[in-house]
């Protein structure tokens, strides 16, 4: 189509979606566990520079992967601690967290601007990601990549066929019936934020090793945002989110090669079609009446007190 | 004799201003169906919290097979053969039986096999359930078995139950015992908590009775009346409501060929809807929840809109008109959910009484709000109907259960209604409170107000109402005079097998 | 271990306090943070709160701006605030920012170069108009598709910006300007200027909409029905409709006033402070509302307070860069430790603390 | 000597950023290091263009300033407002235009040389004959650069083809990166920027593409995918003037300084250009330096074919500094 590859299209969209993805994958659980995090931003961010940073000093990706998802579990730590031990809001404090990351990841990487780290090696031999078509799209990625895609079977199996994932979603369903029952709401649901942290944190580390690959400022450039939207978008759905992520990355990737094919659009409307393709699609998603509103997490945002 | 199963022994626990059990003890033997008695409030639901686990006590031992039993969480409860029953329900209504079941067990067989079992129990106790349909589609009485059925997958030694028939039909709550006997017979102890004396009696051993914490009783049921059961409970005795009778007026309101689909995805539809009911007069509608109460009263209250001429007040057709201009002309309606529908849990009274006093005492001005007024407004209804609170800047959800349903009713009787729509006026008040609220609702008919009065509490319904239908699936049958109807000829009505509706040619429903 | 029991009413004392304390506490972690930086702490804590206001050099310049800086992020808390009290989360204020400042300074540009008094006054409703009908989208979405008014709303923000690119490189762009991105500049051409009304307090029109809008939402949370009914449908929606609040009308309210005001905000700073439309003239106001709504308890006066802290550690923060050197980032972490702050210790207003774990049996 | 002098530098975005501010700040450390105790600088980071910019540069004043460099486009005003207010203080305000005020001096680079000597380079070394070339804003800076780069490749392979493509961004890693991809992907084989940071190095690194540096070296690339690069280096005008205050000799001046007193420096020529080419490009760069050349000499027309400049004509200031078309010869459209 107006000579733009789909092969290459795909790649790359692949690539691009794979950090949104990450953190989106997470947020979708701590949401189905009944917690609003908005700071994915935050989170992503210090991931980012904690994986770069220990990647640099110890010159593995892996360690540096690693790392980042400790990152962000590290920094979801204080959300955890203030929404569900101190009551605390889980907008504001969610806001607070996105403030706290960006400046926090900014002084911790001021040493660092400026490095390359170390390569994330290609996990298939050369040999087949040389197969025409299907050898880029399937094998042409590296570990992180398959890993996200792995991440979300994970999730909608845990979610759909363990018992762990039943209790999570109980627990984001009626905290009171699940306290009821004898479970540990606060702590299911600070294993959830921690979760959550820890995929947007590999997010994080995903975009400063991989896709960018170096570590500057602010360099989540509201990524975490975009996350945070494709789970609503997914009505917490996995396989959904997978989609969403795609779905907006490919739109993302197909404008900027519309723009290099020299396509007569405006500038101003390719560069705003990401969002708008995802807006329309979610009014076209909701406005199916039946049940996807049963899939929202009933107790949602809402502050869980045992009295008693 | 056999040893007891359960002993507990000087088990006391206080929350900030009350002492919710005062040194209780008792004792409950295998097979033995023990009844935990008392008023709102005396601290049964706290002793059986204590348990199974979800609360520890401050003071006291308890012991299970003669062995000291402290249960840090219900997991320890369950694993001991303690299962309880909730008062207020401990369902997932997004999840399916089957998955609601496997959450109160402790290692739940694989999904297929415990679809399996739950068919079996089902079936053997005569509880029928579908494991695959969702908890939110179902009625409350279907929701009680699940909960039940979660119990007894658990073979349990000792069944809690509390307040468990309070939204079953005669016939179901006939099905439970039949259940509970069955299970009595194998040797399990059930504690079981009701404010029913009646069923208490037909089914229990023995009876511990609880006033404010303390126990001051014990007897067996059968050999005892039901009033002097309550006269344990209260300390004093207690008067039934009384009635003058007077001759119906004139038609008030007037409800022909009402159908309506449910807002929400658990709803139940509303289908051809017809009644009449006239100046002085008490219709009571019973059913067993979920068959389109909350629904009728959101047709009646406005809150769910329909074609203009459905609904007629004194003539006047108010189908499509909103809650406030029903207000206006007369209409006024109490839900059932006290916190959260018929009162905001987080605002003060004199708020809540603004809530739907405000058009008819003339509580605004151009928008404008008259706090004082308001104010002044909510202090009356605290007066008159005796509630119990510090004063009306206290938020409604500090209020016991029993004061806010007092204060929720008083807000509409005392302006002065032509029509008065409660739906279960009582429930979970206690006996002296619900006794208040019943007089209120027969003195309000007897000034020439016309009341419905929704309910599950069929003694209830036959104590104040002059006629009486039944809402089974969102179909009303055609009223019957209260007055010598038998429980037999109501469970008949609210199974679905009465006299439909002459409006509706369909066959008639049976649930499964 | 520590348990909390929840007041039946939210302490007054707490309410008034936990601030102090959060801001007190804030200052010797802050203060930590900077001594690990290698700065003197005292220092630092003092140049951030203090020196805006008294030092003699800064303060009487800093003061006015205070206000300045405090006057968009108020107005549009205050307008968020009455959305989040009845559970309608506009969180793309930012995008409804941007559009208002576009339409008013449109509206404006449209007359140049006439003087007319009459088009402030315009381009103030144009601002008004441009934020109510960016916000209309989510609104109308949300009434009629179900659409989530928080993903929709979010999602304008870029396509605003888009359109801000557009606007400051394209439509609007000055035309005497050489070429360069960016409008002609409103604050200098009579007509189109919100300049300060009485020179040296910091006072122009935005600042005194703010002031407004707190005052007019005060008045309407606590003594107008409408207040009434917004607070209603947030804390028990299904209570709300028993009262015959019409939760359609209600999301078209609210986004439509938090819309406008948003857009009043724009406006405002574009034809004051700001000047004109710039490729990024917008700095965040819109998110950073978020964050004053819920410091303020979304209360009118809690959040002209918050407002007015916020703006303190923007000014006292570029203070202690442009002194002491320290690096932007650690004045943002340094924010948001006094958030964390501030919302951790909120629990002491709606709960008792009680030390020690419950006697076991 | 009693008091140092005070100099404030207020920047757009991050010290961090390894690009605009980066080489500002570089060039603030360079005055530092040449004038030792007499001079002594501050600097404001990340401070958005408008209200809050104004209020920056009084505090800068406040604190004592004697000279403040302003150093980025969107500061022209609220530069020239707080000039207004604070006479005896000196302002210097890059990329500009007005100098409202005897206390006002503007300067810029004109990167366009740099990027003449590089389109050179580009025209030789890409195969495909298509260049990639990802665009921050359509602003006059940025359309000069791409017509004096595209030019000067054209000049040595008239099959040359620009694919421009607009991030609307002047620094956001992943979108430059993916930009330089979807470039790649469209057959580029040499990648040219705009942006500021080094996001479409990694990826023509990955690609086996052609890429040159900007606004810094970006070193850490060379000698591939980074074969040259054009860097701001503002440090010897920031000493020159700091030094006339000092001496007093400050006066209000309109800087637009290029290759020959070395405002924009050309980063080394790896070894991955070939010989000859280097040879070419760097006489080329001498002859901008030296002045006999000018990058923009006609004949050229603009791109809907009108003529705009004669055979021999050489362009003025005034034109080039508000340029907003392309020239003939390249394909898309400057959006708008
Ligand atoms: N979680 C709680 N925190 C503090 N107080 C509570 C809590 N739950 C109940 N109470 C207090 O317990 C009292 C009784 O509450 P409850 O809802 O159990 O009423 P009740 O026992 O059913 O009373 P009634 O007889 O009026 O129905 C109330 O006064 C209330 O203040
Ligand atoms: N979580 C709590 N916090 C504070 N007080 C409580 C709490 N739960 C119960 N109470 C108090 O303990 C007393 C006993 O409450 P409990 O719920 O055990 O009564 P009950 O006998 O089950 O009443 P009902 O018949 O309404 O179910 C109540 O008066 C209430 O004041
Ligand atoms: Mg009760
Ligand atoms: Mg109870």
């Amino acid at each position: 189509m107006m000579g733009i590859d789909p092969v290459t299209l795909i790649v790359a969209l692949i690539g691009a979606s794979t950090p949104i993805l990450l953190a989106a994958i997470g947020e979708l659980v701590v949401e189905k566990s009944g917690v609003l995090n908005l700071g994915v931003e935050g989170m992503m961010i210090v991931g980012a520079v904690s994986g770069f940073i220990i990647a640099i000093n110890t010159g593995s990706p892996w360690l540096g992967f690693a790392a980042g998802a400790v990152g962000g579990a590290g920094l979801s730590l204080i959300f955890a601690l203030l929404t569900q031990y101190l009551l605390s809001n889980q907008v504001a404090t969610g806001l607070a967290l996105t403030l706290f990351g960006l400046g926090l990841s900014s002084l911790m990487g001021e040493a660092y601007t400026g490095i390359n780290p170390p390569l994330t090696p290609d996990l298939f031999p050369q040999a087949l990601r040389d197969i025409p078509v299907a050898g880029p799209i399937l094998f042409g990625h590296d570990l992180v990549i398959y890993l996200s895609v792995l991440l979300v079977a994970g999730v909608w199996y845990a979610l759909r066929h363990t018992r762990m994932g039943l209790i999570l979603r109980a627990v984001g369903e009626s905290h009171d019936a699940a306290h009821a029952l004898g479970y540990k709401v606060i702590r299911i649901r600070i294993c959830a934020i921690l979760f959550g942290g820890a995929c947007a944190g590999l997010g994080g580390a995903y975009l400063s090793l991989v896709r960018v690959p170096s570590w500057t400022e602010g360099m989540t450039a509201g990524a975490g945002w975009i996350a945070l939207a494709i789970v609503v978008f997914a009505s917490w759905k996995p396989w959904r989110a997978l989609i969403g992520a795609y779905l907006f990355g490919g739109i993302a990737a197909l404008q900027l090669r519309l723009q290099a094919a020299e396509i007569n659009i405006p500038v101003m409307f390719l560069d705003m079609s990401p969002y708008l393709v995802t807006i329309i699609v979610l009014v076209i998603i909701s406005s199916d009446r039946g049940r996807a509103a049963l899939n929202a997490p009933a107790a949602l945002g809402k502050v869980f007190h045992a009295s008693g | 004799m056999t040893a007891p199963l359960l002993e507990i022994a000087g088990l006391t626990k206080a929350y900030p201003g009350v002492v919710a059990n005062d040194a209780v003890s008792f004792a409950i033997r295998p097979g033995e169906v023990h009844a935990l008695l008392g008023e709102n409030g005396a601290g049964k639901s706290t002793l059986v919290k204590m348990i199974y686990g979800l609360v520890r006590p401050d003071a006291g031992s308890m012991t299970l097979e003669g062995r000291a039993f402290t249960p840090a969480e219900p997991r320890a409860a369950r694993a001991a053969g303690v299962a309880m029953v909730f008062q207020h329900f401990s369902l997932f209504e997004a999840l399916n039986v089957a998955e609601n079941v496997a959450l109160g067990m402790e290692d739940p067989p694989r999904p297929r096999d415990l679809a399996q079992q739950i068919r079996e129990v089902s079936e053997t106790y005569g509880l029928p359930l579908d494991p695959d349909r969702l908890v939110g589609d179902l009625s409350a009485g279907e929701r009680q078995r699940v909960e039940i059925i979660r119990c007894l997958l658990q073979d349990p030694k000792l069944l809690i139950m509390d307040e468990p028939t309070s939204v079953l039909t005669p016939q179901e709550v006939e099905i439970l015992f039949h259940t509970l006997r069955k299970l009595s017979a194998e040797g399990t102890a059930i504690l079981y908590i009701s404010h029913k004396l009646e069923e208490i009696r037909a089914l229990c051993d023995a009876a511990t009775i609880l006033r404010l914490g303390k126990v001051v009783a014990e007897c067996t049921p059968r050999e005892v009346s039901a009033a002097h059961m309550a006269e344990l409970m209260v300390g004093k005795s207690l008067a039934a409501p009384a009635r003058a009778a007077t001759p119906p007026g004139a038609v008030l309101l007037k409800v022909t060929g009402l159908s309506l689909e449910p807002a929400t995805p658990f709803g139940t539809p509303l289908r051809h809807i017809g009644m009449e009911l006239r100046a002085g007069e008490i219709l009571g509608i019973g059913g067993v929840a979920g068959n389109g109460q909350d629904e009728l009263l959101a047709a009646l209250s406005g809150e769910a809109r329909t074609s203009p001429g459905a609904i007629a007040l004194a003539g006047a057709q108010i189908g499509a008109l909103g809650p406030n201009e029903r207000r206006r002309l007369g209409l006024l309606c109490a839900p059932e959910e006290r916190l959260g529908h018929a009162a905001a849990p987080d605002m003060s009274l004199t708020e809540n009484a603004l809530l739907t006093a405000r058009l008819r005492q003339g509580l605004d001005r151009h928008g404008f709000l008259n706090w004082n007024g308001a104010q002044a407004y909510a202090e009356q209804v605290i007066a008159k109907f005796d509630v119990r609170t510090p004063g009306a800047h206290v938020a409604a959800r500090a209020l016991s259960g029993g004061n806010l349903q007092k204060f929720v009713i008083g807000r509409e009787i005392m302006q002065a209604p032509r029509v008065l729509v409660v739906n279960q006026p009582t429930w979970g008040v206690d006996a002296s409170a619900a006794a208040d609220i019943r007089q209120a609702l027969l003195d309000l008919a007897q000034n020439g107000a016309a009341v419905i009065c929704i309910s599950q509490d069929l003694d209830e319904l036959l104590e104040i109402s002059d006629r009486f239908c039944a809402l089974n699936e969102g179909r009303l049958s055609a009223p019957r005079p209260a007055r010598g109807l038998s429980m037999e000829e109501i469970g008949l009505m609210l199974g679905g097998a009465h006299d439909m509706h002459e409006a509706d040619g369909e066959m008639p429903h049976v649930p499964a | 271990m520590f348990r909390l029991e929840k007041r039946p009413m939210p302490s007054r004392v707490w309410i008034l306090a936990t601030p102090v304390i959060a801001v007190i506490l804030t200052m010797i972690a802050g203060g930590i943070m900077f001594a690990i930086l290698g700065q003197d702490p005292v220092e630092a804590i003092r140049i951030i709160f203090l020196d805006p206001l008294f030092d003699e050099r800064f303060a009487s310049f800093s003061r006015p701006q205070l206000l300045v800086k405090a006057g968009p992020l108020i107005l549009i808390a205050i307008g968020l605030a009455l959305g989040f009290r009845a559970g309608i989360w506009n969180i793309g204020a930012e995008g409804q920012y941007i559009i208002g400042a576009i339409c008013g300074a449109a509206f404006g540009l449209a007359f140049y170069p006439s003087e007319n008094p009459l088009i402030f006054p315009g381009m103030v409703l144009a601002g008004l108009f441009g934020g109510w009908a960016w916000a209309m989208i989510p609104a109308v979405l949300r009434t009629r598709f179900r659409t989530n008014e928080i993903l929709v709303s979010l999602l304008l923000v870029y396509v605003a910006e888009a359109i801000l690119a557009s606007a400051a490189t394209g439509f609007l762009r000055n035309p005497d300007g050489r070429g360069f991105p960016g409008s002609r500049n409103l604050s200098q051409h009579p007509g189109t200027d919100n300049l300060e009304l009485i020179a040296g307090t910091g006072m122009h029109w935005g600042v005194v909409a703010a002031f407004i809008a707190v005052i007019f939402s005060y008045v309407l949370l606590n003594r107008h029905l409408m207040g009434y009914q917004i607070k209603l449908a947030g804390q028990a929606p299904r209570a709300a409709k028993f009262a015959g609040v019409n939760p359609t009308r209600l999301i078209v309210l609210c986004l439509g006033v938090s819309g406008a005001l948003a857009g009043m905000a724009g406006l405002f700073e574009v034809a004051g402070p700001a000047g004109q439309i710039s490729i990024d003239f917008n700095v965040g106001y819109g998110f950073t509302a978020i964050i004053v709504a819920f410091l303020g308890r979304l209360h009118p006066v809690g959040i002209l307070l918050a407002g007015l802290l916020m703006a303190l550690t923007y000014i006292g923060g570029e203070l202690a860069q442009l002194m002491l050197g320290i690096p932007a980032s650690a004045i943002q972490a340094f924010q948001g430790m006094l958030l964390f702050f501030l919302l951790a210790l909120d629990v002491l207003s709606n709960y008792r603390v009680r030390i020690g774990r419950e006697v076991a049996a | 000597q009693d008091e140092p002098l005070q100099v404030g530098f207020v920047y757009v975005g991050s010290i961090g950023d390894l690009g605009w501010t980066y080489e500002h700040d570089q060039s603030r450390l360079a005055v530092e290091e040449h004038f030792g105790d007499a001079v002594e600088t501050t600097y404001v980071e990340n401070v958005p263009e408008g209200a809050d910019a104004e209020r920056v540069m009084t505090q800068m004043v406040l604190n004592g300033a004697d000279l403040i460099f302003t150093t980025s486009f969107g500061y022209m005003d609220a530069t020239n407002a707080v000039a207004a207010r604070f006479p005896e203080v000196y302002f210097e305000h890059a990329t500009g235009y007005r100098r409202d005020h005897p206390n006002v001096s503007t300067y810029s680079a004109r990167f366009y040389e740099g990027r003449a000597v590089i389109g050179h380079i580009a025209g030789h070394m890409t195969e495909s004959n298509i260049v990639g070339y990802i665009a921050s804003y359509p602003i006059p800076e940025v359309i000069r650069g791409i017509n004096s780069a595209y030019l000067h490749a054209r000049e040595v392979n008239p099959d040359v083809e620009f694919r421009v493509v607009w991030v609307y961004t002047w620094f956001d890693p992943a979108q430059e990166a993916d930009a330089a991809q979807a470039l790649i992907d469209q057959g580029a084989d040499v990648i040219m920027q705009h942006t500021d940071s080094t996001a479409p190095m990694t990826v023509a690194a990955e690609a086996e593409v052609v890429a040159f540096g900007q606004a810094s070296d970006m070193e850490q690339f060379a000698p591939f995918p980074r074969v040259a690069s054009i860097i701001d280096n503002w440090a010897p005008y920031y000493i020159a003037r700091t030094q006339a205050v000092m001496d007093g000799t400050w006066e209000s001046v309109d800087t637009w300084d290029g290759i020959a007193p070395g405002m924009v420096e050309l980063g080394e020529f790896s070894e991955r250009i070939p010989e000859d080419v280097r040879a070419s490009a760097q006489a080329l760069a001498d002859s901008i330096a030296d002045g006999s050349y000018h990058p923009f000499t006609g004949p050229i027309n603009r791109q809907d074919g009108t003529v705009w400049l004669v055979e021999g004509e050489v362009a003025d200031d005034g034109t080039l500094a508000g340029m907003d078309f392309y020239v003939e010869g390249i394909t898309g459209e400057i959006p708008n």
